[in-house]
This record gives C-alpha cells, structure tokens and sequence, in this order.
C-alpha cells in the first residue's frame, strides 16, 4: 500500500504529467507556445505505430492466450454499454439535452490510446507485466460506443440515423487502421521485426511521449480558457466520477477473464477513458447539432487530466488489492 | 485576353465533411474544385486553431468552385444539402475566368 | 436558392499581428472571421517564403471576413488600426451568401 | 474609409511552375502577390491530394495578385503565357483596396 | 539456392513489406488514414541524409575504389541508355502516345532511391556488403534520364525544346543536393562524423522507412486506385518486364566493373528501379502535355512494388549465383 | 594553444558546420532543396526540449551552485547593456537610423540557442564540462533586449511606446516557455527523469542538430541572396566585430563569477550571439518600421556562422588561455 502512495506521488512528478501540465499553463497563460499540426500528428501516427508494433510482438512472443478473444468479446460489450449509463447519468446530473448527452456518453465508451500507454508505464514502474493483446483489446474498443450513441438519439431524441458510409468511415478510421495493422505486423514478424525497429520505437518512445503530452496540455488548455462555460460544476463532476465507475466494470471483467493484475489496471483504465481523436471526429459527422465544445472540453480537459493523476495509480492500488499482488 | 463570366463559389466547410461535401458537387455536375487549408477561425461556434490539433473534429477546409453562372442553382443545391446541419460558411463571387472551355 | 449580400474581406497580414487584428475585429463587432496560410509573397518589402522558417518574424496568414454591408466601415476601420503600420493588404469583393443569418 | 477599385487575380497553378509564373509576373510589373497553399483538388486531369506526396510533381499553389485594374491585361498576358500548357486556373474579381499607393 | 528462397519468403514478411502493403489495404478500403505532407518530407530528408552520409563514410573508411569513376562513369551511360531501350518497348507494348512514352521512359532510366535502401537491408540480411560509393551512383543516375526523354521527344514527338533553367532545376533538385552533400559530408568527416550522427540515422532508421513505406503504399494505393483505367494489360505488363531488363544492363555494369556481388546487386537494381520523387516533377514543368497519372502510377504502383517483393530477391539470386558468392 | 588550433580546425570540419555550409552553398546555387515549416518548427521545438532537459538534469545532478543566482542576474544585466552598445556602434559604423539600428542592437542583447548549443559541443569536445544552469542564463537573456531597444527608440527616436500586452507576450513567448519548462522537469525529475527521455534526447541530439543547421543554412542563404544590397561595408564589419565585443563583456563577467573554463565560454558566446527567432518576432509587432532585412541578415547571415567557424572556437583560445585551463 505505501509503496502504492510513493508510486502515486512519483507518478505526479513524471515527465510525461508535469509536460501536460507545462502545456497547460503555458495556454493558461497565453504563451504563443505551439506544435505545428503535422507534427503532432505526425508524433500521434509515432505512438500508435509503436503501441501497436510493441502488443503484437509480445504476442509473438508470449503466445496466444486463452482469454485472447474473451477479452476482444468483453471490450465490445463494454464499449457498447459504458454510453448507456454515462448517458443516464448525464441525464440525471447535467442539464445536457439528449444530442450532447449521447454524444458525450460516446466518448467514455472509447478509449484514450495515450491514457492506455500512460497506464502501461506506470504498471511497468510497479514491476507489473500485461497481456500484450490488451493493444488489440483498446482497438476493439474504440468504434462500438459511436452505435450506442447513435442507438440512443434514436431511443431517446430527433432521429438521427445513420448517414451512408458513416459505418466503414469508424471502422477504417486512421487510427484504428494504423493501430492493428501494427499489432498485426508486429505479431506476423515477431522478434525479429521487433530487433528492426526497437531502436525506434522502443528506446526513444518516453521523449515523444512527454513532447506529445506537452501539446496534449496546450490544446487542452486552450479549451478550457475557450469553454469554461460549458464546464458546469455538474458536467464537471460527471467527468470525474465516470472514470472509477467504468473503472470497476473493467474490474469485474478483468477479474472474469482471468488477466494478470498489469492487465487488470490496462482494462480499468481503458474502460475509464474518453476518446479524443476517433470520437470526436465521428460525432461531427454524424451529430453535427451536439456542441463539440462539451465533449472535448470534458474528454480532453477534465477526464485525461484526472485519470493521468489520480484514476491510474487508483485503478492500479484498487487492482493490486483485488488480485493480491 | 479574352475572359468570360464566370461564378466563384468558396465553401468553408468542416474537414470531416470534405469528402462529402466534394462527392456531392462531383455528383451536382461540378467538373472542379480546389480545397484551401484554414488555421483557424471564429463564429458562433467559437474560436479554434489547428495548432497541434491531432484529430480531426477540429479543422475546416474551403472549398473553392469556378464555375458557369446557368450551373450555380445546381451548385448550391447540392452544398446546402451538405453544409445544412454543419457550421459553415459559403459565398458566391462574380468573377472572370481565362479558358472558358475548362469549367 | 435564397442568397443575401453581403461584403467578403481578405486582409493579408504579418503573422505575429493576427491575434491583434482578430482581437480587433471582435471588439468592432465582427461575428465571424476564417484564417488561411500563407506560403509566401513579395512585395514593396521584398520577397519571402514560409520554408524552413522557424522565427514568426517572416510569415502571413490572409483573414478572411464576411460580413453585411452596413458593417464593412466598422470593420475596416478596426481592420486599418491594426494594418496601419504594418505591410499587408486589404481587399473588399461583393458577394453572396446562403445563409444570411449567420452573419 | 476611402477604397480604390482594383482587380484580384487569383492563379491556381502546379506547384512546380509557381517561380516561373512569380518571375513572369514581375517581369510584367507586377509589383506584388501572395501565396497559398492548396491541399487538393479535382478537374479534368483527375482529383489529388497532398497528403503524404513526397514528390512535388502531385501539388498546386494559388497566387493572388492585387493590381490596379490598367495593368490587368499585362498580367493575363503574362500569366497565361506560362499557364497555358498547363493545368490550372486563372480567375479575375473586381475588389475594393485600401492603400491604393501600394498596388 | 535454398538459402536464397528462404531469404526471399523472410523478405515478404519483413516489416517494411508489411507496412506498404498496410498501406495500400488502408488506401484500397478506403481508410481515411494518412501521413501530413510535411512529415512524409520530412522522413524524405531524413532518409536521403541517411543514405548519403552512411555512404560517404563507408567510401571514407574503406578508401576509394579504383573503380569509383568507371562506376560512376557506367551509372551516367546507363541512365542516358535505358530509356531509350523502355521507350521502345513502350511503343511496341502499349498505345502511348510519343510524349506520354518518352516521359515514362525517364523514369525508368533513373532511380528509386527506396528502393536501393531496401535492396541494401536484404544484401545485408544475406551477410554480404557493398561499395560505400553506390550511393554516388545512385545520385549520379538521377538526372540524365531527363534528357534522354527530351531527346526522345525532339526525335520522334513535337519538338519540346529544353526551357531555359530547367537543367539547373534538375541537376540542383533538392533530392540530389541533399544525398550528394550528405555522402561529401560523410565522406569528409568519416569515422568520426559518424560517431556523432550514428544514433540518429543508424539504429531508428529501419523504424522510420516502415512509416515511410507506409506513406508510400497509401500514396501508391490512392494512386491505383484514381488511376485504374490508365493501367491498362500493356502498361502494366511494361512496369514488370522493364525492371528484369533494367536489372540485366545492371549485372553486365557491374560483372564489367568487378563489383562485389553486394555492389553487383545494388548496380541491377538501381537500373532496374523507376524515379517516382525528381522525375515526375522535372516532367510536370518539361513535358506538361503528358499524363502524370500514367507515369506515377507505373513508377509508384507496380515497379516499386514489384521490385520490392519480387524483384530484389530475383536480382540478388542471379547475382549470386553468376559471381558464385 | 597548439590542441586549440587543431581543435578549431577540426570545428570547421565537423558535421554541424558542413551542413550548414551546404545549405548556404544549396541556396546561392538556387536549389530547391527545403525543409517544411512544420519540420523545421519541430526540430526547434526539440532542441530546445532537449537543451533546457539536459541544463536542468545537470543542475539536478551537481546541485546548485551559489553563483546560479548571480549568474542569472549577470545575465540580465548584460542582456539590457549589451543593446546599448551595440546601438552606439552602429550609429558610428553605419548608416541605418535609429528604428534600425535599435532593432539590430535588440538582436545582439539577447541571444542564440543553437550557437549556444554549438559550444557546448565544442567545449565537449575540448573536454571541459559546464554548469548546468547556464541554460538558465540563455533563457534569462532572450528578452531584457527587447526593452533596452525600445528604450533607446524612446530616447533617441519617435518614442515607439510599448504597446499594451507586448511585455506578456515576450516574456510567455513559446522558446522561453519551453526552454524554462524543460529545464525546470528536468530539474525536477532528476536523474530518473533523464533516464526516461535520454535515449530520445541525448543519443540523436547531434543528427537533428545537422539537419537543423541545414535548414539554417538554407535560411540564411535565401536570405543573403535576397538581401543582399543591406549589407553594406559597414553593416558587414558590425556583424562580425560585435561578437568579440560582446565576448568579451562574457568573458569579465564570467570571470568575476568565477565560473568554470567552460562556463566563462558559454558565457562570452552567449553575448556574442544574435537572437534569430524571439527578437526578430517582437521586432514585427513592436518596431514594424524597422526593416526585418537589416536584422535578419546580420544576425542569420553574418553573426551566426562567423560565431560557428571563427568565434566560438577563438573564445575557447581565450578563456583557456585566461583561465589557466
Ligand atoms: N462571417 C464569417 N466570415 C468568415 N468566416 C466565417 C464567418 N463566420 C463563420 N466563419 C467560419 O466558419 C466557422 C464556423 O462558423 P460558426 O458556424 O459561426 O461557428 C468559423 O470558425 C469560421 O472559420
Ligand atoms: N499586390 C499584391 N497582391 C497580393 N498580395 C500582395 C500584394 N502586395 C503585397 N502583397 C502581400 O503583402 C506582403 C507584404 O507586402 P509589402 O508591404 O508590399 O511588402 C507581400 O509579401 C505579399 O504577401
Ligand atoms: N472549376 C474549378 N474550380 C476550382 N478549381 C478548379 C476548377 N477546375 C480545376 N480546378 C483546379 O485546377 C486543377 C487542375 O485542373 P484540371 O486542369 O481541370 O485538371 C484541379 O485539380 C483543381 O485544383
Ligand atoms: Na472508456
Ligand atoms: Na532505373
Ligand atoms: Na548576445
């Protein structure tokens, strides 16, 4: 337990969180600190690369294990699911109308790829392994919420339909495709893909970590100056106590499936996070009338934020509790 | 030089809805456009910037259109078709235009 | 299609300015503004290009700004405040817009 | 605010023809233009993109020239001159300039 | 024999393989994935540093070859010659006109410059090395095959005329400057300019040529896929017997040279590789009238692939087995 | 003395100087070879990530001295008297007026993070090592500069008036911010910090570094050829004689803080070097008049590679020789 507290407090000083939070307070501030679009998303196309590229070859390595496709199975039930109740609860502690409720309900039904990969390094901090197809299990997870979001406008609002092509456009997302074929890639060529291109994706990938987390803060600062109305003390709170409660359902899964205690906390964690790139992106397509500025202010400025400090070395206290390690 | 009447349409329309957007004008029977990149803008839905923006919920395009002035209605019909639900911004401009035959 | 006039005006303007003009524009009451990149020019100052550049002290961006007619002194007197002593270009074209109430 | 008539002279063009069309422009005595990237497109010769293009062969630029409208035709004659066996387009609008000693 | 078809099966399932084909899936299924422009440059100027510098240090560490000047000498007779040869074949196989042939034909008389990296990583996979100065070679057959083209066309089509500046343009392109600057540079500081540039372009290299690979078989899949209707049976039997030709002038080069069989491999497949990068822009501004769809999506959408799967281990088997190594 | 000059000669040969001549030598012959924007922003934005990291796992690692304190204060004050001079000189040596020679005289106050960053590697090279804190000192000179030239303007100019939001924006300006920052995590996470992000930091730093004085090169090239009727006689000599001057008010105040042989030269290159990046940005919004060709030239064009070839290595000539080393 204490050396969960001491892991807690080292984890806040960081480079990849006090890089977040150099971003944050240079937006706070109004510094004209900025990183030119294509290298973010060039630094973005880097890490899902490398996640990717890492999960298959520890698969390659590891071997299949029998839970493989259980987890796949319980990450797009829960994907499907975590929308309903964060849009009840929307309903019940915000004034959000059903188009932004069920928009924002998406994002915590997805998952945040550098939230994972943040989990990952502090679970490898406590001297824990994981699965390797946990990768292939966030990937699984990404699209499935935007049905249910979609699903619930239908149920509970205007129509909204689904627009022609709109379903491939999730599903070949760039990240999405990007992020398994690298798995896929990783695993076919295993060690010795690996040895390639270790040097790359291995030795260098904290550096781009804290660079991408340093406009991760800017961009999410800006929000926050940009929104602040939107973040009502209720829309605020939501984005705090969903992520333990998609937490414990990831808890209960990872408990059922069997996963080491590193693969618990990945679960927790992945169900505890919200979407900000594929999400977002997909909800202006296909709910052009829900405000962009809830859902991303809450994803990226209130839930990221709160799950990279406080939820992981929670989920990973609570997970080693569970699983006595 | 010899010019000849022309439209200039310019559409500034959500980045995720480009494809849609250029689909639809291909379908309306527009032979060509061009699409500009934006940085940044304001309106009622609020300032944003492109600056280190990875998705692509943020970020807008313009889309712009030369084309005869008997095919504007069309043109029109098939962008406010698109642009309808979205934020979004589209003007119409007189202009002249070398080589006629290409539009 | 129902299309209202209106004024389109591009200020092409020094990179480092942008927020002052875009400040400036909101408090004379423009309700929108869209902001597109520059490559690179020439001018009375010489030529310049955006490659390889690392300092803001080189660099464009061109605003653009449509708003009703009744509104185009307002803001281009805002717009000349800012420009006045910097390089850079205003123009103003008529045009027509969907959506009128937008702007 | 006092404005001057002008014509706006907008080039799309390959981008590996842009310094051939810069220095015929100023050859004609052009004394300025602005530069804009162009992120796709689509005419006759098919649609491109510039994501991901390496080689500069795939790419087009737009040139924006503001003159005085007496030089309009040394400008056309100068422009089409490199355009013409090309793929591309050159379209003129009538615009308003503030600081018509500048053009 | 054997070592060299099991050399050949581990080639197709090597990363970099894998990735262009992920990238041409991700094209072909419509994915929206994609690399920003600036980034995809920016992996071009690291590769060609790259290259060059390791090459101009491997020339500085293993002293010049007494056949370095003939090399080069032979590189420039073949870029000027094979087009020639292609434009012939173009004539007979297809019905291209005279400019759209003559422009293709340039391309196939210089060179792909991924190509030659890839053919180093399987020459190097089979343990055997090369001549540091291949690389000038490479940067030597870059350009003549312009001329040939515009010769081509003075002969046969409407006369093109060469535009003033245009020779500068193509012999300053910016490719060219940078591989033979770096390979000076390289060549100048040796053992120890490498020392302080090797963690930068030796150990991740291998990583950033698969997200370059990746960028190209998008681009080459887009390409295909606007461009099918160019591709006709003739054109595209032409983008996969030219390579073998190409790489047969290139054996006899390099027998004639006394190449090593390393350097015999490299020499087949420069001549057998097509320019997709300095050509295609050269011949925008010099043979506007011709059809670049034709052209890029030969280069890019069926010769690199074909050499890169089938060509390179073809390529290193005859070579093999004439120089009996 | 005799390892000095060899060291001087062996400076002239390294990497970092050659790519820098080529990219001038790239740029007068006209090439087109460029670095995207989007590039060349990020391979700042990691050289000073990296730099300000290193200055505060070093100062982290030797504790703090007890002239950090004064040596920041030195800083600041050189950084505001330095422009006084210059401004003098420049009034004597040429013919630019006041606005212009402010404007330039700001320059020479504040500094330049990569000449800076060249020293350190040739004081590596010498091998002497460095106090880690003189980072600090760089950041704590790039903007005093600023005010002293419009002071200047004030007094012997049309008063310019320091436009309101201006100092915010110098002092929050991106390179300071990430230059601080950086320093300041790395301060604070140490030596586990640097573990973390090293093999991203340290290891490539001198590759990027190549490519970044490519792209200078390329820079000042263009610019030099653009601007080239600025350069009068007297302009010329006042880039290239500043810079001892300015040396030499370092190499005092180094002395008098009783730094060590390393530190007393980066001291003297820091106020021998222009800034090319914050100053000439604050120059546009708070001097529009003056002339951007004048300072960039100077400073890019002149100043920066005299300070690469001839001056840093002539400071290290001289510190040792001062400080006995
Ligand atoms: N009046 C306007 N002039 C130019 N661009 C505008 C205008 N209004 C809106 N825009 C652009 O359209 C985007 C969305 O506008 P809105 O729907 O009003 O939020 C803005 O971010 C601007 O880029
Ligand atoms: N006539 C013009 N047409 C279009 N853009 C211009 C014109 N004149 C100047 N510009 C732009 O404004 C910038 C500064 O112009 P100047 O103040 O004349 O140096 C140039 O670099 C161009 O980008
Ligand atoms: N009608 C048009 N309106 C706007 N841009 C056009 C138009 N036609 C062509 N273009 C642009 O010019 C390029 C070449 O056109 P084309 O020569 O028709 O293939 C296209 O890729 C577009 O970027
Ligand atoms: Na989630
Ligand atoms: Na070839
Ligand atoms: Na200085």
């Amino acid at each position: 337990m204490d050396g969960i507290l001491a892991l807690a407090a080292s984890n806040l000083l960081s480079p990849i969180i006090l890089f977040f939070a150099l971003g944050l307070l240079a937006a706070f501030a109004r510094s004209d600190l900025s990183i030119p679009e294509a290298i973010a998303k060039g630094m973005s196309i880097y890490l899902l690369f490398a996640i990717g590229f890492k999960g298959g070859a520890s698969v390659a390595d590891h071997g299949i294990d029998a839970t493989l496709i259980l987890s796949l199975v319980a990450g797009l039930i829960l994907s499907f699911a975590i929308p309903m109740i964060a849009f009840g609860l929307l309903r019940v502690m915000t004034r959000l109308d059903v188009t932004d409720a069920a928009a924002v309900a998406a994002h915590y039904g997805s998952i945040s790829i550098v939230t994972f990969v943040a989990a990952t390094s502090v679970i490898g901090s406590a001297g824990l392994s994981s699965e390797g197809y946990m990768v292939a299990v966030a990937a699984v997870m990404e699209a499935p919420a935007i049905l249910s979001a979609l699903w619930l406008i239908a149920r509970y609002g205007k129509s909204a339909g689904m627009e022609e092509g709109l379903m491939r456009e999730i599903l070949l997302n760039g990240s999405i495709v990007l992020l398994v074929g690298s798995f896929l890639i990783g695993w076919i060529t295993g060690a010795e893909g690996m040895a390639m291109v270790a040097p790359f994706i291995v030795a260098p990938f904290q550096g781009v970590l804290c660079l991408f987390l340093l406009d991760m803060g800017l961009v999410a600062g800006r929000g926050l100056r940009e929104a602040r109305s939107v973040l009502t003390p209720g829309v605020f709170l939501f984005g705090v106590i969903m992520p333990p409660i998609g937490a414990v359902l990831g808890l209960g899964a990872g408990l059922l499936l069997g996963l080491s205690t590193g693969g618990v906390v990945l679960f927790m964690t992945l169900c505890a996070s919200a979407s900000y790139i594929a999400v977002p992106a997909a909800m202006r397509v296909a709910l052009p009338e829900a405000n962009p500025s809830v859902y991303l202010t809450l994803s990226l400025g209130v839930t990221f934020p709160f799950n990279l400090t406080v939820g992981i070395p929670l989920y990973l206290a609570v997970a080693s509790l569970v699983t006595g390690a | 030089m010899q010019t000849h009447e022309a439209k200039r349409v310019e559409i500034t329309i959500e980045a995720v809805m480009e494809t849609r957007l250029t689909n639809a004008l291909v379908k309306a029977g527009v032979t060509g456009f061009t699409v500009l990149p934006v940085l940044g803008g304001s309106g009622r839905s609020g300032q944003w910037s492109r600056e280190g923006q990875v998705s692509r919920a943020r970020g807008m395009v313009c889309v712009v259109c030369i084309i005869r002035p008997e095919r504007l209605d069309a043109l029109l019909d098939a962008a406010f078709a698109v642009v309808e639900r979205h934020i979004g911004v589209v003007s119409v401009t007189d202009c002249e235009v070398l080589r006629a035959e290409r539009f």
